[in-house]
């Protein structure tokens, strides 16, 4: 008997422990499950871990400088020399990508977070709270999704000044209408679920049910909407170039590289393919990584 | 019993893939472009017109040019831009230089059989200035043409006519440019009784009527608009007899479709000069005309801005550009070098006049000799970004250049509109423009940029010397030529010279490729993209 | 059902009033004058001047205002600065193109991306599941003119296929409406993807399996049903987003359509057509919003009071 | 021997991950005679579910079979392809399920979802499934059934609700009807009325194997009770007997668990730790760890799942003794 009963105390003992280290380790453990189970998810963080180390250390790793002109090498291709080419000014694309970089990840990055948060927020809101609140959101949206977005730009840049920030504002304004509709939409089903109204049955306020029941459920949605806002914003900021809010010439980003390599497309295809495979790689990055951090959160798809 | 229902979904399935590859067949049937009906000219153009009526626009002139006649023309004749008589039979100028007496050519019609006469000009002259009208400027020469526009008398009172066929017109001052201003597009013959009928002169085909070898017969906006050849026409018929000018906005498209058969002349302005050395000179070297986009294209200072107002910056910027190394690099050598205001082309041109030449070092001794640090000046190029993506390399590589004496120039886009803006209101700091010449006369340019203080400043130049500008209004007067042509090198000599008000680049050809159809293109003598269809004949 | 309708017509007509006042206002902030942008290099500012106050632009903002409603009530949409016709006749003809193109794009995206979304969810992981979500990666992160050109290249330019531009035929659409498609149907098939992976591990679907419903079956009648909600809202965003005009396919395929109306009202400052081409949009954006709204509940019975 | 309705011989499932093989249910048989009510009761997670799973040919991939027949009405049917096994389910053999909130379509009217099964397994037009939807609804119970079949699931009650799976699942007439906890997430009035409902079913021919966690609905309802712990069978017999004379300690320590309740005051007795991990099985007997009557050899070496008296076995060295006493 006695055999049996140090067993059982030993056991007994590491359930207390797993019990209190709880949250904080959890998460690290989701991480390292999530790192053993899916390498594409581990694969893409790593990419996009090098394409924020290759926009920091741009300056060093940049063969040539970004806006140095050489017209004789014009539009050669990928070679020797320069390992992408060079653009229409002669200029070495892998620097110009580098240096790009910068503006391009924040700008695709930053404003697609912060249109997700405003556009999630004001979606779940209109579709729980219904009424004239849902009208007016949704109203409010309907003119965001009308208003023309160069115009819109335009004003942000001659109000407030053509700035970076100005740039993020301007892609969260254009931005957060359409992911205001879609969650909206979701929570509109979701609110009628047992577990929701199970929560305001025992008198939990509002905000706590949308952050702990509604937005959970969103989730797999928004993720699938940043990786596809992601180029978007990328592509877009160069057309806000044009109108001179944000990245000027010489310098560049990539939503520019590509704009200004359309007109070489038949001679000198590398000029947009080039910043054009870099935003799809990015985006495939965050695509895999979204889904693999879906899988570990999302208790439904836990068992298989 | 379930196995029915999988079966009929089964063969459902397969019914519809049977379909859906029967449509796609059916649609691969290749489509050839239809092969051009004989006669047939086809051309295309990035933006539509925005009207027909030549009142209402400073640049939409391919209809004008080829639906409505002039007094006078300017023709390529052996090299030079001459003036030669048109509906004008004959024309004498009195000996102060101020009435030109005209002989009209008889048995004129209009395109809808009514006869043209003397009134018929009169009509045309006075409508530019009553009618809500852009090209005000040549009438207003004519005495009373002030009063008409201001609406204090009813008629122009410098014009009589004498009979059908005759007519004189009375200038304020003496202007030796007069009968080169007359062959503008802007002074297009309209017919009086025509005009008095229709409602829609200039927007609707039928009701724009003139005299010239064409008749417009259809306009679908942002799309494309024919021409018929005017069976009508008092001069010889021309081997074009249908033009079909479509609107592809994209130059990529265009220039498949003239690969592909499907254009007849595509104008090579539009593609970078790089895709024009790779894709076409090798390949179709002897069915390309080249012509001097008569023009100039030039960087500006605005004198009113700290740095650019003292001459040794404006010397200094000058002095930092490789002109030559521009023309070869972005415009693979298809441009001429200028150096004054006049450019090649244009009567009284010096060719022997010289000017900064490339000397970065002499810049930055310049600029420390002036009193001025490494990298202290800086001032904004406002970059139009409706621009050609030649002009936008230019900028670039002009702030490279001045970036190596310690320039920063810094390169900021606008949208066509806020550009325009800024630069009429004379804030802009500095810009690269280009010029194109109306009519073959100094003024046009000499005048325009610095001809008066309101003028300058509407250019952001904002040339300070009021003397020097009052002699240049006064050039236009000076009537026997070698006079005039001596005033004018003399003001270009000063302005440019000594003062540098503004650094002169370049002026570019104008590079068109003909298609197979097409045997002889004469295009027009300043180098528009509009040309005459008269001017081209087809195998 | 009937009172709702009028109450969103209500909405409707504020917000079109609500797009054409800020645009008024965006104007003021803008800088750049119409007139001058419509004269060109070789004109002067007296011209510019004199024209600026016969089409009462230096009129105060609350009169232009009153003015433009009061017009547009009466159907007179004003005369384009820059194209000199009327801004309604300027839109039939370039709405009849972009209503063709919206069609064509929007059926080749839901066809394509509901397709591949469903085969990817229910082939999860699998060599098809990154295929599809790859080529509908592609299609979000390609921009809409690569996509345009090399299908111009290859199919019109190199095969002769399809014509290079213009629409005369309808051969002329297929092209454009791929290009244009494209992008629309990689959101599509990433959403349904998603969102039909989540409705599968629903108990219904087993309850579905259970009474002896094969996978299509419960593909169609029961997982698909449920997973299209969120699907419907983006599908409507898309539609209202192709009527109202793509600039980009338009100019590579020289098609006569809203967008590049749009694009050169605004770079042009022409004020009648920018309000014209705006209001279109948002009376496309309204009505294509109010039309998911409806679907809403004729999708799902639970919000069927609510919508 | 009766004739049997449902004989599952030696059934084998795991769930493949990346640690190894999850032996859910290990070599696992079960008898259910025609027209009577059989049990499988066993904490959660003991691998009842997955057998019911098993049986139905509804595994959740990545789970799946690997092993044992199952003979359906005296056809093997574990072999048979999909398409020939789906034609089974529904018609010869049919699940309900626990959660009766989510497991109707949600938009689609419950009416409709009945007479899907109808005209699945019947070559009926539309109207005719529907009539007997509706005739299943008043069978089970389902008052005004005609506008009840228009309603959708959300506006019907958590007891209607299962009412309408019960209909969904009966309304082929099917021979075996399996109920994976069927009343565990209904309040104790309603359960008592989807008992009784089911114990009429089982009177008018319908087999039932039924799941649950429930110690008392096996008693009020089963004939036969299957005791499953960690994957296995580790006893079984009829009901009587099992409650008055359980031979596993492990069915011993539930009964406590539930028979304290009657003797009201003192603390719950509880079977102590927890239930072992299926990847990590203890040598020997899997409750050896939990078992107060642990002995040496039964940290060594399997027991047999024998036969201590007539249709009753037992999977313990020291079955015998504790039979007696």
């Amino acid at each position: 008997m006695r055999l049996n009963r140090q067993r059982q105390i030993v056991e007994a003992h590491d359930i207390r422990l797993e019990s209190q280290i709880g949250e904080a380790e959890r998460f690290g453990d989701l991480m390292r499950r999530m790192a053993r189970e899916n390498r594409l998810a581990m694969v893409s963080a790593l990419v996009i871990l090098l394409f924020i180390l290759g926009a920091v250390f741009a300056p060093l790793l940049s063969p040539y400088s970004a806006s140095e002109m050489d017209m004789l090498h014009r539009l050669s291709p990928p070679g020797a020399g320069h390992l992408l080419g060079t653009d229409e000014g002669g200029r070495d694309i892998l620097s110009r990508m580098l240096y790009g970089s910068r503006v391009s990840l924040l700008v695709g990055v930053v404003p697609t977070l912060l249109s997700m948060a405003l556009g999630a927020a004001l979606g779940m809101l209109a579709g729980f709270a219904g009424g004239w609140i849902d009208a007016l959101v949704m109203r409010l949206a309907d003119i965001m999704l009308a208003l023309p977005s160069m115009l819109l730009a335009m004003v942000i840049m001659y109000t407030l000044g053509d700035g970076l920030i100005n740039v993020f504002l301007t892609l969260s304004l254009v931005n957060w209408a359409s992911v205001a509709r879609i969650v909206r939409s979701q929570t509109l089903s979701l609110k009628k679920s047992e577990y929701v109204e199970a929560a305001r049955v025992i008198g939990v306020k509002r905000p706590v049910i949308l952050l702990r029941h509604i937005l959970p459920n969103c989730l797999p949605t928004l993720i699938v909407l940043f990786t596809l806002n992601v180029p978007a914003a990328i592509l877009t900021e160069s057309s806000l170039s044009f109108l001179g809010l944000g990245v000027q010439p010489p310098n560049a980003s990539w939503g520019l590289m590509v704009n200004v390599g359309r007109q070489y497309l038949y001679n000198a295809p590398w000029l947009s393919f080039v910043p054009s495979a870099a935003i799809m790689l990015i985006v495939l990055a965050f695509n895999f990584l979204g889904d693999g951090l879906r899988d570990v959160l999302d208790p439904h798809l836990k068992n298989n | 019993m379930a196995h029915r229902f999988a079966n009929r979904s089964r063969r459902m399935a397969r019914q519809a893939a049977f379909m859906l590859a029967a449509l796609l067949f059916a649609a691969v049937l290749p489509c050839s472009a239809e092969a051009a009906e004989d006669g047939l000219l086809r051309a295309a153009i990035l933006y539509d017109i925005s009207t027909m009526d030549v009142a209402k626009t400073t640049d939409n002139y391919m209809i004008p040019m080829n639906v409505f006649d002039r007094l006078f023309e300017t023709r390529m004749v052996d090299g030079t831009a001459q003036v030669v008589n048109s509906l004008c039979e004959d024309c004498s100028v009195s000996e102060d230089g101020l009435t030109y007496s005209f002989t009209l050519k008889d048995g004129v019609v209009f395109s809808n059989g009514s006869a043209l006469t003397a009134s018929d000009v009169q009509y045309s002259f006075e409508r530019l200035l009553i009618a809500a009208s852009e090209n005000t400027d040549i009438p207003l020469e004519v005495v009373g043409g002030e009063a008409l526009m201001n609406g204090e008398a009813d008629a122009l009172e410098g014009f009589n006519v004498k009979d059908d066929t005759h007519f004189s017109v009375t200038l304020n001052a003496p202007n030796a440019g007069f009968m080169a201003e007359l062959s503008a597009p802007a002074m297009s013959i309209v017919d009086a009784e025509t005009m008095a009928q229709v409602e829609n002169f200039g927007s609707e085909p039928a009701d724009t009527i003139g005299t010239g070898p064409y008749i417009v017969t259809e306009w679908v906006a942002n799309d494309h608009y024919t021409l018929v050849a005017n069976d009508r026409y008092w001069g010889e018929a021309p081997s074009v007899k249908k033009v079909i000018v479509r609107v592809i906005p994209d130059a990529g498209t265009q220039n498949l479709m003239f690969q592909n058969g499907e254009l007849d002349i595509i104008d090579l302005q539009n593609l970078d000069s790089a895709i024009v050395e790779s894709a076409y000179k090798p390949v179709y070297g002897d069915r390309i005309v080249s012509t001097p986009k008569v023009g100039l294209t030039y960087l500006t200072f605005n004198e009113k801005k700290d740095y650019l107002s003292d001459v040794n910056v404006r010397r200094a910027v000058g002095m930092a550009i490789d002109v030559d190394a521009i023309i070869t690099g972005i415009y693979s050598g298809n441009a001429i070098r200028e150096y004054g205001i006049i450019p090649t082309g244009i009567w009284a041109h010096n060719d022997a006049l010289t000017g900064i030449e490339y000397d970065p070092e002499g810049a930055k001794a310049l600029l420390r000799e002036a009193g001025y640090a490494e990298g202290e000046i800086s001032f904004e190029l406002s970059m139009d970004s409706a621009a050609d993506s030649n002009a936008q390399l230019v900028y670039q590589y002009i702030s490279q250049f001045l970036d190596a004496v310690g320039i920063k120039a810094n390169i900021k886009s606008y949208d066509h509109s806020a550009w325009i803006n800024l630069r009429m209101s004379g804030e802009m700091d500095s810009f690269l423009a280009r010029w194109g010449m109306d009519y073959n006369d100094p003024a046009n340019i000499m005048f325009t940029f610095f001809g008066n203080e309101r003028n300058t400043a509407q250019r952001s130049l904002n040339y300070p010397d009021a003397a020097t500008m009052a002699r240049v209004a006064a050039a236009s007067a000076i009537v026997d030529d070698a006079g005039r042509e001596a005033e004018y090198q003399a003001l270009e000599q000063k302005i440019i010279g000594e003062d540098a008000a503004w650094f002169p680049l370049f002026e570019e050809l104008h590079l068109y490729c003909l298609g197979e159809r097409v045997a002889e293109f004469i295009p027009h003598w300043a180098g528009f993209s509009d040309f005459y269809a008269a001017d081209v004949t087809l195998k | 059902m009937k009172q709702s309708l009028l109450r969103r017509f209500i909405q409707a007509v504020i917000v079109l009033l609500g797009v054409a006042l800020m645009i008024f206002i965006m104007l003021r902030v803008v800088p750049g004058n119409p007139v001058a942008t419509m004269m060109g290099e070789h004109a002067d500012i007296d011209t510019i001047q004199r024209m600026t106050a016969e089409l009462g632009l230096d009129q105060p903002i609350h009169v232009q205002f009153a003015r433009y409603v009061l017009d547009a009530l009466r159907g007179d949409f004003g005369t384009s600065y820059s194209m000199g016709k009327p801004v309604s006749q300027l839109m039939a003809a370039a709405f009849g193109n972009t209503l063709a193109l919206a069609v064509a794009a929007a059926l080749f995206a839901w066809v394509v991306g509901i397709a591949c979304g469903i085969v990817a969810a229910v082939r999860k992981n699998g060599l098809l599941d990154h295929l599809f979500m790859g080529f509908s990666l592609l299609g979000v992160s390609m921009p809409v003119f690569m996509v345009a050109m090399l299908l111009q290249y290859v199919f019109a330019y190199h095969l002769h296929w399809l014509p290079i531009s213009g629409v005369d035929s309808w051969k002329g659409y297929i092209l454009p409406a791929i290009a244009l498609g494209w992008n629309s149907a990689g959101s599509v098939a990433r959403l349904v993807r998603s969102t039909l992976l989540d409705v599968l591990q629903q108990d219904y679907i087993d309850t579905a399996r259970a009474k002896g419903r094969g996978q299509p079956g419960i593909l169609v009648l029961h997982a698909l049903r449920n997973a299209m909600l969120p699907v419907m809202t983006m599908m409507a965003m898309q539609l209202s987003s192709l009527l109202s005009g793509a600039v980009i396919t338009e100019t590579v395929f020289s098609i006569n359509g809203i967008g590049r109306l749009a694009v050169q009202a605004i770079s042009g400052r022409d004020i009648p057509l920018l309000q014209g081409t705006a209001l279109f949009t948002t009376l496309v954006v309204v009505l294509g919003n109010l039309l998911a709204d409806s679907l809403y509940a004729v999708l799902d019975p639970r919000i069927r009071r609510e919508a | 021997m009766e004739p049997m309705t449902l004989r599952a011989v030696g059934l084998c499932a795991g769930i493949p991950t990346q640690k190894g093989e999850i032996r859910a249910v290990n070599d696992v048989s079960i008898d259910v005679p025609a027209g009577s009510i059989v049990g499988i009761v066993g904490e959660s997670g003991c691998g009842k579910s997955m057998t019911a799973r098993a049986i139905m040919g509804l595994m959740r991939s990545p789970a799946r079979m690997t092993g044992g027949e199952i003979w359906l009405n005296g056809r093997d049917i574990a072999r048979l392809p999909e398409r020939q096994r789906r034609a089974l389910r529904g018609s010869e053999m049919s699940m309900i399920f626990q959660e009766p909130m989510t497991s109707l379509n949600p938009v689609m009217k419950v009416g409709r979802q009945v007479a899907e099964a109808v005209r699945l397994h019947a070559n009926v037009s539309r109207q005719e499934a529907d009539r007997r939807a509706v005739e299943m609804f008043e069978a089970v119970g389902i008052s005004d059934a005609a506008s009840r079949a228009r309603c959708y699931p959300h506006q019907l009650s958590g007891g209607l609700r299962q009412r309408v799976m019960i209909a969904m699942a009966m309304v082929c007439r099917p021979k075996l009807l399996i109920a994976d906890e069927p009343t565990t997430a209904l309040d104790v009035t309603v359960e008592a009325q989807i008992l009784r409902l089911m114990r009429n079913l089982c009177d008018a021919g319908t087999s039932i194997l039924l799941i649950s966690h429930n110690l008392g609905v096996i008693a009020q309802l089963c004939d036969y009770v299957y005791v499953m712990y960690a994957g296995r069978i580790v006893e079984q017999a009829g009901v009587i007997k099992l409650f008055d004379h359980p031979a596993h300690p492990y069915t011993r320590g539930l009964l406590n668990a539930v028979s304290s309740l009657r003797r009201g005051g003192e603390r719950l007795d509880t079977i102590n730790g927890v239930v072992p991990n299926l990847l990590r099985l203890p040598e020997g007997c899997s409750f050896s760890l939990r078992c107060d009557a642990c002995e040496a050899r039964c940290a060594q070496e399997m027991p047999e799942l024998r036969e201590i008296a007539p249709g009753h076995k037992a999977r313990c060295h020291l079955a015998e003794r504790e039979a007696w006493s």
